[in-house]
């Protein structure tokens, strides 16, 4: 995606929402906004039904877990078919207590991505309709993808823990 | 919505003619195609007593190999270990003593060296990660068995026998063969 | 009489232990005919070519476990399958499986009873068969089995109708219901006297009965009751050991009845062409005659499983559609023709 | 003839005569002629999972043909199956599934795992999945590979045929066995 | 099979509904979902899925692995077609590390890529005849597939999780072996295919169950974020081969089969067409193949040759490196996508530098189509339900992660 198709997208956003932008990246090419978590949803509303920018396709959603900052990002993808524009959206929430309200209400795809960012980080989408564990147990008390949780089953014997440097 | 792509094809026709609407034409068509294989040539290859060819480089049981001389090569660097995604590589290794060079290649050997065949799932880094040419898959498959203590595969079933060399040269590139011909390398000494 | 007795007796006998044979040869037939159409060869490791694998399997299943589901009916539980497999097995006694036989100036006839009213039974004793299924889906006190049932039912019902329908047309040209009395009217064919098979008067009537005997053996593509995918394995999901054999042996069973009675009405039963220009002994002639029979009869058979492993199956409602829009209206043109050709005729 | 021998021999057995027990006189012809017949007519359940499920199609497809074996009729209802198949990866919210389908089979009835996944977890030794099988169910024959090929599979039927066809007729109703099953809490 | 009767409201037991239990275990679930339908006869009033029932978790596991290491774990997530996941991993850790892959890899990639979506085409489309009952047809177009298998074993050494090229490139180049069998393929699976469209493609019993069956209107499924061959079933021709191409897709010519309402029958011909298409792709890219490497100058992550390593004190330091995960790798965000066997199969790559990924999201298309499941079997009867989830070709294993 070239630069004057970035800029275009920065400056949709910034006509309505340019107090939200923390910062802007293009890793790999690839435009990233980081933006505050308020109007997240607003914003992605907003890029949906702009005449132009029409970001009506969403790719993912996902949690990132930075135990350094004590945050947990959630990273949406946008994609614009018609244009063929993708974008990647971040917010950053508190490790303890991470609420963002939910997509839901946009895309209807978005359900079951909310739930597994729940699952596995303990994301609160407020407004959710059915916000429960979807691939792990139920009764699990933790959120196994947070970085300070082993990765390995416990109770396995057949493998030594001293012989993988564990 | 508009095309996507510029080149996209409609490609259902979900009306019926008069013919498919009365069943039987496509019926008979069907039963006739099942007919015509009736009496094919069936390729079901009667297992246990015909084999099925096996590609060359097949990923199945490992081999821990010797050299010409019948050293082992391996060298316990445990490169083997780290690379197995599965974690199914254990060893544990020793300092070589006077008088064992014909059953040790290098200084250093593995005296215990275990794959948990449950645990491995063939997938090959090991042989690639091996430096000493030493540990191949080869085309042999590992036996089913009843319980599960024996599944830990110590040397006594990888290495190879002295006198029952295993080939794995199908497996080794043809620079690698071309290699092993020079004599005046260290390594095929 | 006590010689008649006697005779009846064996004939029971021999006939229940023939249905018993071709039903469990028919499982291994199936299982090599579905190889064969899928380029496999099928079960050969028990015995030669897999000989015994019915006997294995007769075997394994008297000897496995029987679970009667806590939540059950027990005693329709148990009934359901000894339904099943009466009624399949009563259905034989009014088949012809063969001309007269003569032997020391008495002759004896190879039907074990012949009713004057053979086609009724035959379609009373069948659809109580149907009861057999639905007691024993509705006793398993599992949804999927009760599914199964229903389905079942409402398939039979609707298809018996059709399938009546469709030999009324066939009674209006015989003029019987006696089986024997109308194989007996198929005799000679082409030779000497030229009577031909009713196939060629009843084409279509002919067709509509094997649809509808498809329906009614619980075949492909009308295995809605069991539909392995759908309903796991319908009414019988809860069965284990000899009951569940019962089952899978009442569906060969009635397969081999309708064979028996495709051939009898529409196939010219126990006659083969030129059977009376050959100058055999008349003994002789009857004994070909059941092979023809029997030969008719494991073509059919060869028939229901050549469909079951080629066609998809049916929807619920696709199939209750084709039975009451299709099926019933072209039975019941059929019979208005045949009358008007019939009268034209005279 | 088989089949009748069998009826018979089966009635006997269980009006058995007090003093003609034990194992070796009197039930080993029955035991032989019920175990060949059981080794051929070994109906699995193929609990599916994952990538063996795949690998166990072509199992069942026109090259390995597992019909040979007699055992292409698969029952997906437990009560009529006799090999319960495990291939893949059997996570721990999957367990009590597991282990209610096997507690639903009727005797006697075998186990096969298949695949890395089911033995020992392989390569997920990760917090959701069961590091085997033989934790909450008993396992006669395990498969090894990720997938095992079709012969491989096929070579752990035949290890089972060959546990049936061996079996005493009475191991299903021993203390032994029982204790066994206790051990994994089942029943 | 026990049923639960978990949903079973009191308002659901007045209108006389009931609670089917269709699942885990059930067969025509493939792997293994749940649906508690609540049914009004044979009609399914509303479903309730439950998923998660292999869940592995890839994304942890990618964690703790290097980054070569996580090759084998995407060979799990659709193992119908395992060489597309393994491939694009390979071309993500390849963005990431901006290597510069020479054109025969490429097109080799595509090749073995159309090979592996046809053995993913090839297993839902035969397996929707056995959902119906024809299983026959299944068993012919397997044969092919046991081919397809064949060609994988002669250039990788595995049948089906294949962990097939490296990072940069393949791990030795195709033999001849591996060429005649790939033009055995290419010459007897067109007949095979035509026979099995004549037996099924235009028989009014497979039409009737299939039309109709489980449909999705194109806006629904672009708000469920569909894709592949179910988005396309449903008239959208998103591919993700023609709108972002990697690995050469530009260089060929193939159109993109599209449906109109997106039934059943739909998805079936969707995917049927896309099979004659993959093998136009393999034609082309056969015909246009390349002389050259067939891997990357990428020495920080390819091995180097083995005799290199048994001689060469430099190349088996690279070697030790790159097996213990101690290269360097750069610091950044890559998000790559390929046209998966179900879609846009998506890898977002967050590395710290570090010998394994800081964090990888992985987007699967089935996890994200499948919740889509109770709105497209809401009031069809249960024959239906069973066809649609053949049809939408759910694998469980990339369901679940």
């Amino acid at each position: 995606m070239d630069s004057t198709i970035q800029e275009k997208i920065i400056s949709i956003i910034k006509e309505k929402f340019e107090g939200d932008i923390l910062s802007i990246e293009t890793p790999y090419n690839f435009l990233t906004i980081n933006l505050k978590q308020d109007n997240i949803i607003e914003i992605i509303r907003y890029l949906y039904n702009h005449p132009e920018a029409k970001f009506q396709y969403l790719t993912t959603v996902c949690g990132i877990h930075y135990p350094d900052v004590k945050q947990i990002a959630i990273m949406y993808q946008l994609h614009s078919l018609t244009n063929n524009w993708r974008v990647r959206l971040k917010i950053y929430l508190p490790e303890e207590n991470p609420v963002v309200p939910t997509l839901t209400t946009v895309f209807a795809g978005a359900n079951w991505m909310e739930r597994e960012t729940y699952d596995f980080f303990g994301v609160k989408f407020t407004g959710h309709p059915d916000l429960r564990r979807i691939l792990n147990v139920e009764d699990m008390i933790i959120h196994p993808l947070r970085k300070e949780y082993p990765l390995e089953d416990q109770t396995r014997e057949d493998k030594k823990d001293f012989m993988f440097g564990r | 919505m508009q095309s996507l792509s510029g080149r996209s094809k409609v490609v259902v026709k979900k009306e019926m003619t008069l013919a498919e609407r009365m069943y039987l034409p496509a019926i008979l068509g069907g039963v006739m195609i099942t007919l015509r294989h009736f009496f094919k040539r069936k390729t079901t290859i009667k297992y246990p007593e015909k084999k099925r060819e096996f590609s060359a480089i097949w990923r199945g049981h490992h081999v821990l190999k010797r050299d010409e001389k019948g050293a082992e090569r391996c060298t316990a660097c445990g490169l083997c270990a780290v690379s197995c995604p599965a974690e199914a590589i254990t060893m544990t290794s020793g300092e070589r003593k006077k008088g064992e060079e014909h059953l040790y290649r290098e200084e250093k050997y593995a005296v215990t060296y275990e794959i948990n065949m449950l645990r491995c799932i063939f997938c090959g880094l090991c042989e690639e990660a091996c430096p000493k040419e030493a540990i191949f898959l080869t085309d042999r498959l590992v036996s089913t068995d009843y319980g599960r203590d024996g599944f830990i595969y110590g040397k006594d079933k990888l290495v190879e026998p002295v006198d029952k060399r295993i080939d794995v040269t199908k497996r080794q590139t043809p620079a690698v063969l071309e290699f092993k011909k020079h004599k005046e390398f260290s390594h095929n000494k | 009489m006590s010689t008649f007795l006697i005779y009846k007796l064996a004939l029971v006998l021999a006939v229940f232990g023939i249905t018993l044979l071709v039903a469990m040869y028919s499982t291994y037939l199936e299982r090599k005919v579905a190889a064969f159409m899928q380029d496999r060869v099928g079960p050969d490791r028990a015995g030669p070519f897999g000989i015994l694998q019915p006997l294995a399997d007769g075997v394994k299943m008297f000897m496995k476990e029987e679970i009667i589901p806590n939540v059950s009916n027990k005693f329709l539980f148990i009934v359901g399958p000894c339904i099943a497999m009466i009624t399949a097995i009563m259905a034989g006694v009014v088949i012809p499986w063969g001309n007269t036989i003569t032997i020391g100036g008495e002759t004896y006839t190879l039907q074990i009873a012949d009713i004057n009213i053979g086609i009724l039974y035959v379609f009373g004793v069948v659809s109580i068969g149907v009861y057999g299924i639905m007691i024993g889906g509705w006793a398993s006190n599992n949804k999927y089995s009760l599914l199964g049932a229903i389905r079942a039912s409402a398939q039979m019902i609707s298809y018996e109708l059709a399938m009546g329908l469709s030999i009324i047309a066939l009674i209006m040209l015989t003029g019987t219901l006696s089986l024997r009395e109308i194989a007996l009217m198929q005799g000679g064919g082409v030779g000497s006297d030229w009577n031909m098979w009713n196939v060629v008067y009843q084409p279509v009537g002919f067709l509509m009965f094997i649809i509808c005997a498809f329906a009614e053996c619980n075949r492909m593509p009308f295995d809605l009751p069991e539909s392995e995918t759908e309903l796991v394995g319908g009414y019988h999901t809860e069965y284990s050991s000899m009951k569940l054999g019962f089952y899978l042996f009442a569906e060969y069973i009635n397969m081999f009845t309708s064979s028996a009675l495709m051939a009898t009405l529409y196939f010219g039963g126990f006659n083969f062409p030129f059977q009376n220009d050959l100058g055999l002994d008349p003994n002789l002639v009857t004994i070909l005659g059941t092979v023809a029979f029997f030969l008719k009869i494991g073509f059919f058979i060869f028939f229901f499983m050549w469909v079951r492993w080629t066609l998809p199956r049916f929807r619920y409602d696709q199939l209750m559609n084709l039975g009451w829009k299709i099926l019933i209206p072209l039975a019941i043109a059929n019979v208005a023709i045949t009358g008007l050709v019939k009268i034209l005729v005279k | 003839m088989q089949a009748t021998q069998t009826q018979n021999t089966d009635i006997k057995l269980v009006e058995k005569p007090e003093g003609y027990e034990g194992a070796g006189f009197f039930a080993t012809s029955l035991d032989k002629v019920v175990g060949m017949a059981r080794k051929n007519s070994i109906w699995p359940l193929p609990f599916a999972t994952s990538c063996c499920g795949i690998e166990f199609m072509a199992t069942m497809g026109a090259h390995y043909d597992l019909a040979r074996f007699g055992s292409e009729r698969l029952s997906f209802s437990p009560r009529q199956a006799d090999l319960l198949m495990v291939m893949g990866t059997i996570a721990k919210k999957m367990g009590p599934v597991l282990r209610q389908v096997y507690e639903q089979m009727a005797e006697p009835r075998w186990v096969l795992s298949v695949g890395a996944c089911a033995c020992s977890g392989g390569i997920f030794d990760t917090y959701s999945v069961l590091q085997g099988i033989d934790r909450i169910i008993p396992v006669d024959v395990y498969v090894p590979g990720c997938p095992p090929r079709p012969e491989q599979i096929i070579d752990g039927i035949m290890k089972i045929q060959h546990l049936v066809e061996t079996e005493s007729l009475r191991r299903r109703d021993s203390p032994e066995y029982k204790a066994m099953l206790n051990k994994y809490g089942i029943e | 099979m026990a049923s639960t009767d978990i949903l079973n409201t009191p308002s659901d037991v007045e209108k006389g509904y009931s609670t089917l239990n269709l699942g885990p275990t059930h067969p025509a679930t493939h792997g293994i979902f749940q649906n508690v339908l609540t049914m009004d006869g044979e009609v399914i009033v509303k479903s309730e899925p439950t998923i998660g029932y292999i869940h592995r978790a890839f994304e942890k596991l990618a964690e703790r692995r290097p980054f070569y290491q996580i090759t084998p774990i995407t060979d799990r997530m659709n193992y119908c077609s395992s060489p597309i996941n393994n491939i694009g991993w390979h071309m993500t850790v390849e963005k990431l590390i901006g290597a510069d892959i020479p054109k025969r890899v490429q097109y080799l990639r595509v090749i073995i890529m159309e090979l592996a979506r046809i053995s993913d085409h090839l297993i839902c489309n035969t397996v929707i005849g056995v959902d119906t009952g024809a299983l026959t047809g299944f068993v012919y177009l397997f044969q092919f597939r046991e081919l397809i298998y064949e060609i994988y074993e002669e250039i990788c050494g595995a049948r089906l999780t294949t962990n097939i090229g490296r990072i940069g490139g393949f791990e030795r180049d195709f033999s001849p072996k591996a060429w005649a069998k790939i033009d055995k393929f290419l010459k007897e699976y067109p007949d095979a295919l035509k026979e099995f469209e004549k037996l099924v493609m235009r028989n009014r019993i497979f039409m009737d169950r299939t039309i109709g069956a489980g449909p999705i209107s194109a806006e629904r499924a672009l708000s469920y974020s569909f894709s592949g061959p179910n988005l396309r079933a449903a008239g959208v021709d998103y591919d993700v081969r023609v709108m972002n191409p990697y690995s050469s897709y530009e260089d060929f010519d193939f159109i993109v089969p599209v449906g109109t309402n997106g039934d059943t029958y739909d998805r079936f011909m969707v995917r049927q067409e896309e099979m004659w298409q993959s093998l136009s792709i393999i034609r082309q890219a056969i015909e246009k193949l390349p002389e050259g490497p067939h891997h990357a100058e990428v020495p920080e992550f390819y091995l180097p040759p083995k005799q290199e390593v048994y001689n060469n004190m430099e190349a088996l330091i690279y070697h030790f490196k790159i097996v213990m995960g101690e290269t360097d790798v750069p610091k950044g965000e890559v998000y790559h996508c390929v046209e998966g066997g179900n879609g846009e199969l998506g890898f977002y790559l967050i590395s710290d530098g570090g010998r394994t990924p800081f964090r990888l999201h992985l987007r699967r298309p089935c996890f994200i189509y499948y919740q889509a499941y109770p709105e497209m079997i809401q009031g069809t009867n249960i024959s239906d339900a069973i066809l649609t989830m053949s049809s939408m070709n759910v694998i469980a294993g990339e369901l679940d992660a």
